[in-house]
């Protein structure tokens, strides 16, 4: 009985020691493992290391990974094209990013740990206005450059940065499309402004407020709605009882939606919409269906416009960098989705910074620097020229609309596949 | 004219989302009347809610009155562990309930929020989904109604008399009551005291969840896991407003708030309207905490 | 001149009213008893004199100051001290800790740490708690508990204590004790009191004079001899526990 | 009054993260700076919530008060950062007095609800006051000078815990423990607990003011929703509910708890500190009251009774 019982015991404690030693070998099999397929380090000579944060969770989740996308693919087509040539040798790029999740409150220990910890000699904004201001006065702070491709906010360029570029029409530009494009077809047109708190959608719809006013347009309605909105119905029966026929504002992917399933539960149908972001992502089609039908848009850029060597020469100026159908070809390595225009500023940026570098032939913050300030080249993005304060003054605006399931670049007309259907609803 | 027309469709609007609003207090409101425990965490069980009605429909396509029911017992369930969990320890075998185990259940609550929220943010990714759930609008007169909405605010009245006749008709609405007034007269009536706090709980859950699935109806894209730190603090107030317990001052607490909330909008930005919402807690606080309907 | 005055205090709570026009006054070194039914309004009287409710009309005087307009701390300064009928004592606090509090505020407001744990000693040693001085006083009995109540009371070196059934729920040992506790420390401290009691054997052995509540409003006043044999108390309060 | 060992233990804590910057690298000093914004946070609620019970789910807006005055008068008044301090301690101390005196006469949950609501109103009424930058947020082109923001802040976090040390040892010190465990019986002992209250809540609000400042300088800029961001409320109580309320060491080890978590996940797994911390506060709420310090304390007081 006794014997029993100890050898029970025994056969427990062996149990046990087995178990424990599976779960060490494990362990160590693991940790070794993880170490030996790690990336190789990437300090390895002849590279350059951009580092920048991107939304891929949260309110810009959509834009961000877009934007991911198109760095990625970008990044590759350099690589397997030479690299970046300085003083002739040649360089790899490499990136190093993290999540924001979207929260302006991630940026500052993010950014910081890149910069201070991860080494990365070159910035890239994070997606959005409110992230890239809270980004930029860490370029200047340690002295490193940075590129912005989605913070389109024009006070970003107010604060006196001297190393901070944007390779993108700022906000103020956004919707001067379709105030040209009414003021020409539909002066008669009444309209309502509608959009979001956050400083790049204000800045865009108060510009093109003025702008509007200044063609002698009638504006009924102006009126902002908090970021976090989940009921605009109060600004749309206001808007519509005030007698207007366009709408014209909006600001990022979620409100864009929501303005446009709202009209709809109300039951007006305004004569023209016109939504800044939103409207340029293939999901806003895919969730809305048949109410995005004819909904305009603005986009810094379709890959049905025709930017080419040809046309940079007719403009006097140096085509940089792959040509739209090679980047498309790249993007869609990386992603089963069309590239948006999110994709492409974002690949912009890194091959501006790229130009700018071989230009400077050094990556001495200085050079670069003044590289980025004197340039003026074209790009599958388009035009690049900032002025002394690092603004985008050289890149154009198009107006894009959905029609019957396809986003078309409808304005302005000498970038234009087809006419603007006019009115919504029809 | 316009602007009276204005005004008069807001205050509809109005108290179409306040009729919701009013069911969504009503669950956090019997939990604090009853065990007087004030759950912060209310917030997410609304957000859990409208992901449930979200998924079911988005894999079986139930529309979210329906799924408001399914959440009824997904709540019930949910009621019972989050009882046992969290509120029990704090409350068993004790006659009255101090403040000091007021401030413990707070913070665990408080605890289970951040839990919960970050928990969604993980699982469902921070970008805002919704329902399209278009079933159209009736035209009355001047003014269109999305039928969505009416038929939630007509689901939100029933569930709230529904909850009135449980409360007043039955044993078991009785036990409760009991239990709010005395815990110790609830065991002279026979009842065990945890059996009672336990299923209160429940029932409020399951009665906050609903009405995260009904909520969906109101927020074409607006189920994202945040969502719970705008709504919990409007059932705060709602609940301070009506007097915690008294379960038609949800009610009117609900319909206040969401004629407030619209009708502001026409004369103030939209942000300022909701600073007044939840502003209004403190003149409440200081006239009566036991709320201003009498 | 009377200790405290109180004057035509009416309180109504709800529809219910609690006092109707009851006027009490206390000289030096007396010891009240305030007796009467269940809801006959007693404890709600010691409140409104406590400062801890705010009466609906009426005057109270304490040595001759109003204080039926200010707050229950400011009413402590003064020397006018309640305790509760539920102890309170602080329960993250030691026995001697919850005393000093008491020595370092109330009436007396001493600054000094040293001087005011020296007291407490001194008063722990008068209620004959040395040996509790360092136990948290939520690890303490009932018993021990309504001594505590006591002793921090008088620790504030309060001249009036307002005493809310101190001796409520104690077996007749401990019932002896605290009433010969509380006979003592009245004659040594020279301080009245005003004594709210179920335990009549409690108010017969301590009160001077004895005040009888019923619905609100007083029904008799006098030696506690008198009033055993007043008809109308009898009337009025014949679920009466006697000792 | 007689100073016992933890005063000793704490200045000397103190004077070894006074000579960190010398010790570590740059980057490390960077982590530290932020460790210590954390920290002075946790010591601010700690005044209030941590001494008396009362619940602050708003206190983020004493933060948000700070960074828009330092930013603001820097930029306006193009003064030095460091020269608003100053103010921005006062400018918390006048919100703090008018928020105190009217909030601080509801008790428990009430008293929680009506900060939490204040913070939330505080972030809509900003979002439309032009010259705060609306939505926009305002940002300010300062030099970089993390050496000055090190002092700035460690000297803040000094003085707190050195405030919170002698609160704790004085004779106030006892009048706040009566009223955390009862306020009632407290007034009915003559303690003037309204008094108590609206000092302890507007030093709490000063620092939480002067943190916030340290913050938005260091950072160059104040952006609404970041800076009213109700997280910081809640990761601020969570420090001291970890760490121990109430004590003089407990918001700082709750401090380092919540930060290093963050620092850690948050390229691993973002936002995964929060599911810890989330679990921690239920845990600790339930189970461990009175937080690391605080059983740490007690222990010791056992072992103590044991040895002697």
């Amino acid at each position: 009985m006794i014997k029993h019982s100890l050898n029970k015991k025994a056969i427990a404690a062996r149990t046990i020691a087995i178990i424990v030693a599976v779960i060490i070998v494990i362990a160590v099999v693991s940790i070794v493992g993880y170490y030996l397929t790690r990336p190789p380090s990437p300090q390895v000579a002849g590279t350059i290391k951009i580092g920048f944060t991107i939304s891929l969770t949260g309110t810009f989740s959509v834009e961000g990974t877009s934007s991911l996308n198109g760095i990625k693919a970008i990044t590759k087509w350099i690589n397997d094209n030479g690299g970046v040539i300085i003083q002739g040798k040649h360089y790899n790029i490499t990136f190093v990013y993290y999540d924001d999740q979207s929260q302006s409150s991630n940026i500052v220990p993010l950014y910081t740990r890149l910069i201070t910890q991860d080494g990365v000699e070159f910035l890239l904004a994070p997606y959005s206005s409110p992230l890239t201001s809270a980004a930029a006065p860490l370029a200047d702070q340690y002295n490193i450059i940075m590129i912005s491709h989605g913070g389109a906010a024009d006070s970003i360029w107010k604060q006196g940065y001297k190393n901070v570029f944007g390779v993108l029409t700022p906000a103020s530009g956004y919707l001067k499309p379709a105030i040209d494009w009414l003021s020409v077809n539909h002066p008669e047109d009444k309209l309502a402004f509608i959009y979001a708190g956050d400083s790049f959608s204000v800045t865009a719809s108060k510009a093109a407020l003025n702008y509007a006013l200044q063609k002698h347009l009638t504006v009924v309605y102006n009126q902002t709605y908090p970021t976090s909105a989940t009921d605009l119905t109060p600004l749309l029966q206001a808007a519509k009882s005030a007698g207007a026929d366009a709408i014209i504002g909006g600001g990022h992917f979620n409100d864009g939606q929501l303005i446009i399933k709202q009209l709809d539960q109300i039951g007006w149908k305004p004569k023209f919409i016109c939504l800044l972001v939103a409207v340029t992502e293939p999901a806003f089609y895919s969730s809305l269906g048949n109410l995005a039908n004819l909904v305009c848009g603005s986009s810094q850029w379709e890959s049905s416009v025709k930017y080419s060597p040809a046309v940079a020469q007719s403009l006097g100026i140096e085509y940089f960098g792959p040509s739209i159908q090679d980047f498309v070809n790249y993007y869609k390595m990386f992603s089963t989705n069309e590239p948006t225009y999110h994709s492409a500023e974002a690949a912009a940026a890194v091959l501006i910074l790229v130009k700018a570098i071989e230009v400077a032939n050094s990556l001495n913050t200085t050079a670069v620097r003044q590289a980025l300030l004197s340039l003026h080249i074209m790009t599958f993005f388009g035009e690049y020229k900032v002025d002394s304060t690092g603004i985008q003054i050289a890149h154009s605006m198009l107006m894009i609309q959905w029609q019957n399931g396809s986003l078309k670049v409808v304005y302005p007309p000498s970038f234009a596949e087809t006419n603007v259907i006019y009115p919504y609803g029809s | 004219m316009v602007d009276t027309l204005l005004l008069f469709s807001d205050i509809v609007y109005g108290l179409l989302l306040g009729c919701i609003f009013s069911v969504m207090a009503l669950g956090l409101n019997l939990i604090w009347g009853v065990i007087k425990i004030v759950n912060i965490a209310h917030g997410e069980f609304i957000m859990l809610g409208a992901y449930s009605a979200y998924f079911l429909n988005l894999f079986f396509n139930i529309n979210p009155i329906i799924s408001a029911l399914l959440n009824t017992i997904f709540g019930l369930g949910l009621g019972l562990i989050f009882y046992f969990a969290l509120i029990h320890k704090e409350l068993r075998n004790k006659e009255t309930i101090t403040l000091q185990d007021e401030m413990v259940t707070l913070v665990a609550t408080f605890g289970l929020s951040l839990f919960l929220s970050t928990l969604a943010l993980l699982l469902f990714s921070g970008n805002s989904v919704g329902i399209n759930w278009s079933i159209g609008s009736i035209y009355v007169g001047f003014l269109y109604i999305p039928l969505g909405a009416l038929y939630v605010a007509i689901t939100s009245l029933f569930i709230i008399y529904f909850v009135h006749i449980f409360l007043t008709k039955t044993y078991l609405g009785n036990a409760i009551r009991a239990y709010s007034q005395d815990i110790i007269a609830t065991q002279l009536i026979g009842a065990n005291p945890t059996k009672i706090a336990a299923i209160a709980t429940s029932i409020g859950i399951a009665l906050t969840m609903l009405s995260g699935s009904l909520l969906t109806v109101w927020i074409p894209v607006g189920i994202n896991p945040y969502m719970g730190s705008l709504y919990a603090p409007i059932s705060f107030v709602i609940v301070v407003m009506g007097g915690k317990g008294k379960m038609w001052g949800s009610l009117v607490g609900g319909l206040i708030m969401g004629v407030i909330i619209d009708t502001a909008q026409i004369f103030i930005p939209p942000t300022l309207a909701y600073a007044i919402a939840f502003l209004i807690l403190i003149p409440i606080l200081l006239i009566s905490k036991e709320g201003i309907l009498k | 001149m009377n200790l405290l005055e109180a004057l035509d205090i009416r309180k109504r709570f709800g529809g219910v009213q609690a006092l109707d026009g009851v006027s009490i006054s206390l000289k030096e070194n007396e010891i009240l008893g305030l007796i009467g039914p269940n809801g006959s309004g007693k404890t709600t009287l010691l409140n409104i004199i406590a400062g801890i409710l705010k009466p609906d009309w009426g005057v109270i005087k304490y040595k001759g100051i109003r204080i039926d307009y200010l707050a229950p701390q400011q009413i402590v300064s003064l020397g006018l001290v309640k305790t509760n009928q539920i102890p309170k004592p602080f329960n993250s606090l030691t026995v001697k800790e919850n005393i000093a509090i008491a020595v370092m505020y109330g009436a007396r407001k001493i600054k000094n740490q040293k001087q005011a744990f020296d007291e407490a000693d001194r008063i722990l040693s008068y209620i004959r708690m040395e040996n509790k001085s360092d136990v948290l006083a939520s690890h303490l009995t009932v018993q021990e508990k309504k001594k505590l109540e006591l002793a921090r009371a008088l620790a504030t070196g309060a001249k009036l204590v307002l005493l809310d059934e101190v001796f409520a729920g104690l077996n007749p040992d401990e019932l002896k004790e605290n009433i010969s506790i509380f006979a003592r420390v009245r004659d040594e401290l020279n301080i009245s009191a005003i004594v709210v009691e179920h335990v009549m054997r409690a108010i017969f052995s301590l009160a001077d004079k004895v005040v009888v509540l019923n619905e609100g409003k007083k029904i008799a006043e006098g030696e506690p001899s008198d009033i055993i044999n007043e008809p109308k108390v009898i009337e009025a309060y014949l679920g009466i526990k006697y000792g | 009054m007689r100073l016992t060992v933890s005063f000793y233990f704490l200045i000397g804590i103190l004077f070894y993260i006074s000579i960190t910057p010398f010790i570590f690298s740059f980057s490390q000093t960077t982590l530290i700076l932020d460790l210590l914004i954390f920290a002075a946070l946790a010591y601010s609620i700690n005044f209030i919530t941590g001494m008396t019970g009362y619940v602050s789910f708003g206190h983020v807006f004493f933060m948000a008060v700070g960074s828009y005055t330092l930013v603001y008068m820097s930029k306006v008044f193009n003064l030095y950062p460091l020269f608003t301090i100053p103010l921005v301690g006062l400018i918390g101390a006048l919100f703090a007095f008018v928020i105190g005196y009217i909030t601080l006469r509801f008790r428990g949950v009430y008293f929680a609800l009506s900060t939490l609501v204040i913070a939330l109103a505080s972030y809509y009424i900003v979002l439309v006051i032009p010259a705060l930058g609306a939505n926009e947020g305002l940002i300010f082109n300062v030099r970089f000078e993390p050496l000055i923001w090190f002092y700035t802040i460690f000297s803040i976090v000094a003085l707190e815990a050195i405030i919170t040390y002698f609160i704790n040892h004085s004779r106030t010190g006892y009048a706040i423990r009566a009223i955390k465990d009862d306020e009632d019986a407290a007034i009915a002992l003559g303690i003037n607990s309204m008094r108590i209250k609206l000092i302890l809540f507007i030093i709490s609000g000063t620092f939480g003011a002067l943190a916030g400042g340290v913050f938005a300088w260091s950072t160059a800029h104040v952006y609404p929703t970041e800076i009213f961001d109700l997280q910081f409320s809640l990761q601020m109580l969570a420090m001291i509910l970890i760490g121990g309320m109430g004590t003089v060491f407990g918001p700082f080890i709750g401090a380092a708890i919540v930060y290093l978590l963050t620092y850690y996940l948050i390229t691993i797994l973002p936002n995964g500190q929060l599911i810890i911390i989330g679990l921690a506060v239920i845990l600790v709420a339930l189970f461990v009251p009175m937080g690391i310090v605080g059983s740490l304390r007690n222990k010791i007081k056992q072992i103590k009774q044991v040895v002697e």
